[in-house]
């Protein structure tokens, strides 16, 4: 297969690598067939599939409840957004109304993932750029937000904290506590993100103008989430359809025109901004209540198209559930925004050097297993 | 616009659509060969704009074979689903919408990877996470794989 | 002058005599130089494991971590333990390489940093090679090295590998010429190109007090160009991990890498002593012109701490950089060193020569 | 070019530059803020919270009793096939027939700690332990059985 590629592509001036499937800057089993022309890029054909597990079909085969302990290990760095997703379908077809409890719990923890996220992404985007020290700061708060997850919830990576219904178990006594006391520590930290990074004048270099896609490329390829809110596409569907409490909560949508490396670097940034004023909001007026609905034990969805928008820390994720009226999904798929967002490498890296290429996939924040399902 | 407006609208462009009020989103049925057309009207005019592509789906529904477009507006904010089946299920074709929407072309590899089904005028159209000489389409509901698939 | 009292030329001289006067001279110059050959060798690896145990255990300060801390206290023996690891691992010898520029790549590499070290002078008389064109001659050694990446990235038969000595190429070649230019400035304000003069004139203050903005800049400008030379930093492209997973070494093992690694250090520690030896004072204590008494009491410390003091301190500083620091694309390495350290160099020396010439220097 | 830009741009990069040397700095002078820890060697201070889901285990009381009555619901729960349980048929005083668990088969080399096992036993006789070292030698040592030798159902749990 490669051979063959390179046939086609191997003029006299390019030359084909592979970067990948092992490769440091992929941040997972992505292989590009990268056509250079000197270290210009010229075409970039992704390969997918390496972790190809096959969730879609798995989940045919299995009742709702445990669907949940897949979707996990999609985006496993949002995981609980993506649960979240799919017990919101679940809910609405059913027509269950979810507890005010559970909807502050459930929107509180998934800011705190989408910061965990972001957090990840913003190391390992520095690492991407040869700021090694980056990935350091990163995680080390990010450990703060993991450790609040497993008082909670007993998972720190894949938590399995929602079900259809609601959520496992109450939260811990202390979580408002630590949840206050991270806010606080991290509106300290941040600022030092931007002097360590941000402002960076080599930063700036290496991400301004890199990449570039206008808006209306953006909403064609269909690039969502912090990605398409770089280039000036509003796709938030916190705002867009609402669910959870995100209607009832005050915050700004983060866009930004310039359409480049920098800007989707910037959006997720002011996103872990606003990830803490709704957190902030609803920390401490989560009212009390059930954690959970009583369920029949067997659920069964009625017959029919189930289809629901939640937006993960990468963009939007979407349920579609197609129902036969059995315990199991007649046939289910997530709409993986790292998927979508792949589409777009190819016009943006065209003409860039190949370190560009490297700031560019690290841009978009592509996690693997949420792409290759 | 509306519901209402929508549907009014498509039945305006087609009259032979079989329109279906989901939970929250119209379900538009047209046969494959007309779902271009209609898709490109729903793009093209000024006051739907069906301008981004959020899913592509294909089903399997024993006897014949789906494919679901949930298309939305980033202007108007308002979606609808497009749905069309093939009852040819070892030739089944499907035209693409790689043209109006790019975010299709990994949708609908993905689809024909594991469903199977071709779409007709896509670009590089091959498997997206199979192996290139990986026989059947696993998505499918008569699929057997003795080895990896355990039944229980 | 008290400093005299660590004056090591009248050792060396009686060890020279020793050798002269019961061996013939062809004899007596073979054993000298295997001597002094066994010394540096020593000092090259004590030097260069040292220097890579500082760099992990700076770095892990820097991110928050412990670092090396398992093998002896404090970790010290972490880096013989993974010399011991790279001793005992395979070599692996790789199809459709050249075989011979394969192999003698990183012995290059080795020897031109290896070569370097003679003409620095540690202290007062410890001198391999005191020559009168010191500062040419390492300019000239140390850019031999820049051959032996160029000829592991083409031998690797690895497209990365050639990706990375091709950029290193493009880099040494450049920065080459801000390396030369900023010593030329203070070569300007020597007068002489003997390392053994420069540290001398620098007994009543150090060069870099003595230049004025010019030797400030010309230090700048000598430490960004010489991390870019030793592809360190935020200037190591030719590796650039996240982007050519290990660049031009990305075919080696076992010992043959470790001979790129450790030149990799030793380059860092011979840069830091030409830039502590030329704008620092080398081995010389710190003076101040008029202060009798400092001056006097800084003597006591011994020169080589000075010098390796002033060394190591130049060392955390590339170290600093590097961990803090994204890394440049090679477009912009380029223009780094030829709109901006070049023109700016190319005054600088201007200005020097005006200092010098109308005696404003100190 | 404008020289003046020029001069400005160049102030303006190494302040930028200093401004990321100060974080790193202050970072390398304040030893103390170092957040990893020496894992095994503080594996005796090592606090796990309660919650966390290391391992399920059948939590017994002091006279050998625990509550699983082997009625299956977390076999069938269990999206992995991790658990299987053995039962027979326990003959009591009275004559009445009961199911009885003869082993509570665990594969932790299987499960993916959804949980779902413990929240739907009807007797609540799972519960997630917090230990993490499970690394061993063989993958037969993965396998576990849950009731200890000798134990009985608890008395007052139907099942």
């Amino acid at each position: 297969m490669v051979e063959e590629i390179q046939k086609t592509i191997d003029t006299e001036e390019e030359y084909t690598i592979n970067m990948g499937p092992q490769h440091p800057s992929t941040h997972g089993v992505l292989r590009f067939v990268v056509s250079l022309k000197g270290e210009l890029v010229k075409n970039v054909q992704p390969h997918c599939g390496y972790i190809h597990r096959g969730i879609e079909k798995m989940c045919e085969k299995i009742t709702y409840p445990q669907i949940i302990h897949l979707t996990d290990r999609m985006d496993y760095l949002s995981a609980h957004i993506n649960n979240a997703a799919v017990c919101l379908t679940v809910e609405n077809a059913l027509e269950i109304e979810m507890p005010e409890r559970v909807k502050y719990i459930r929107t509180i923890i998934e800011e705190l993932s989408r910061i965990a996220s972001h957090q990840l992404w913003w190391c390992a985007f520095g690492m991407d750029l040869g700021g090694l020290t980056c990935f350091f700061y990163g995680l080390r708060d990010r450990e703060k937000i993991l450790d609040i997850f497993e008082e909670s919830t007993g998972g720190r990576l894949i938590q399995s904290y929602n079900c259809p219904g609601g959520l496992m178990n109450d939260i811990h006594p202390n979580f408002q506590q630590k949840v206050k006391d991270f806010i606080k520590y991290f509106r300290k930290v941040l600022p030092e993100y931007d002097q360590l990074l941000t402002g960076n004048v080599i930063f700036q270099e290496r991400a301004k103008k890199v990449g570039y896609i206008s808006k209306e490329e953006a909403i064609n390829f269909g690039l969502t989430g912090p990605s398409g809110r770089g280039s000036g596409f509003a796709c938030d569907v916190r705002k867009r359809a609402p669910y959870h409490m995100y209607g009832k909560v005050d915050f700004k949508e983060v866009l930004y025109t310039e359409g480049d490396t920098l800007a989707r670097y910037k959006v997720r940034i002011d996103e872990m901004w606003e990830s803490m004023k709704i957190i902030e909001q609803l920390i401490d007026n989560i009212p009390a209540g059930d954690y959970a609905v009583k369920m029949k034990p067997i659920i069964k969805l009625p017959e029919g198209e189930y289809f629901q928008r939640v937006e993960s820390a990468r963009g939007e994720f979407d349920v579609f559930i197609i129902s036969d009226g059995n315990k199991n999904p007649y046939r289910i798929k997530f709409r993986s925004p790292n998927l979508v967002n792949l589409t777009a490498i190819n016009a943006m890296s065209k003409d860039h050097k190949i370190a560009d290429l490297v700031a560019i996939s690290g841009s978009l924040d592509l996690v693997i297993p949420c792409m290759d399902r | 616009m509306t519901n209402e407006q929508l549907k009014e609208k498509i039945l305006k462009l087609n009259s032979s659509a079989a329109i279906a009020e989901g939970k929250t989103y119209l379900t538009v049925t047209v046969p494959s060969s007309e779902l271009y057309a209609l898709a490109k009207t729903l793009k093209e005019s000024e006051d739907t704009a069906f301008d981004y592509l959020m899913c592509l789906t294909g089903v399997d529904y024993a006897t014949n074979l789906g494919v679901f477009y949930h298309i939305n507006s980033s202007k108007h904010n308002h979606s609808i689903v497009l749905k069309t089946t093939t009852a040819d299920r070892e030739n089944a074709e499907v035209d693409s919408v790689y043209s109006l929407w790019k975010s299709a072309e990994y949708h609908e590899r993905e689809v024909f990877d594991l469903l199977g089904i071709k779409f007709k005028n896509h670009p590089d159209l091959r498997r997206m996470f199979l192996d290139d000489d990986w026989v059947g389409h696993p998505l499918r509901k008569d699929y057997v794989d003795t080895i990896n698939i355990v039944e229980r | 002058m008290i400093f005299n009292i660590y004056d090591f030329t009248s050792f060396t001289q009686w060890i020279d005599n020793l050798l002269y006067s019961n061996l013939s001279p062809f004899w007596a110059l073979i054993v000298e130089m295997t001597l002094i050959g066994l010394v540096f060798l020593l000092g090259y690896a004590l030097v260069g494991l040292f220097l890579v145990y500082l760099e992990r255990k700076v770095c892990a300060l820097m991110q928050n971590r412990i670092g090396p801390n398992r093998v002896g206290p404090f970790g010290l023996f972490q880096t013989i333990a993974d010399l011991i690891k790279l001793l005992l691992k395979e070599l692996i010898s790789i199809k459709h390489s050249d075989k011979l520029l394969f192999n003698i790549a990183p012995f290059i590499v080795i020897i031109a940093s290896f070569l370097c070290i003679a003409a620095i002078p540690f202290a007062k008389g410890l001198h391999a090679m005191d020559f009168n064109i010191g500062v040419f001659y390492v300019m000239a050694v140390s850019s031999m090295g820049v051959v032996g990446i160029l000829i592991a990235g083409w031998s690797s038969n690895n497209k990365y590998s050639l990706i990375g000595a091709m950029r290193s190429g493009a880099q040494i070649v450049s920065y080459e010429l801000s390396v030369g230019l900023s010593l030329i400035t203070m070569v300007v304000l020597a007068g002489s190109m003997q390392f053994s003069t420069i540290v001398e004139a620098q007994s009543d203050g150090w060069f870099i007090f003595k230049g004025h903005i010019s030797s400030v800049i010309a230090f700048v400008i000598f430490m960004i160009a010489s991390t870019a030379e030793t592809n360190r930093g935020p200037f190591d492209l030719a590796e650039a991990e996240s982007e050519l997973t290990a660049g031009f070494h990305t075919e080696y093992s076992g010992i043959k890498f470790a001979f790129f690694f450790l030149a990799e250090y030793m380059n860092m520690f011979i840069v830091a002593a030409i830039a502590a030896t030329v704008f620092w004072g080398g081995w010389m204590p710190l003076h101040i012109g008029g202060l009798e008494g400092f001056n006097n009491a800084m003597d006591f410390i011994p020169p080589f701490i000075w010098f390796f003091g002033k060394t190591f301190v130049i060392i955390f500083l590339m170290m600093w950089f590097k961990w803090t620091f994204p890394r440049l694309r090679i477009d912009q390495l380029l223009t780094l060193e030829w709109k901006y350290l070049l023109p700016i160099n190319l005054i600088n020396v201007l200005i020097m020569a005006f200092l010098v010439l109308m005696g404003w220097h100190f | 070019m404008n020289i003046i830009g020029y001069i400005t741009d160049i102030f303006k990069g190494v302040i930028s530059l200093l401004k990321g040397m100060k974080v790193t700095g202050s970072y390398f002078f304040r030893p103390w803020t170092v957040v990893t820890q020496k894992y095994p060697e503080n594996r005796k201070k090592l606090e796990m919270y309660e919650r966390m889901k290391g391992e399920i285990v059948m939590p017994h009381n002091a006279k050998n009793e625990h509550k699983c009555t082997g009625c299956g619901i977390c076999e069938l729960n269990c999206p992995n096939g991790s658990i299987e349980i053995i039962t027979f048929q326990l003959v009591s005083e009275d004559g009445k027939k009961k199911r009885a668990i003869d082993k509570h088969i665990y594969r932790i080399g299987m499960c993916t700690f959804c949980g779902l096992c413990v929240k739907t036993c009807p007797s609540k006789a799972l519960s997630f332990a917090p230990n993490f070292e499970h690394a061993v030698f063989s993958r037969e040592r993965l396998t576990k059985i849950l009731n200890k030798e000798g134990s009985v159902l608890e008395k007052g749990v139907e099942g």
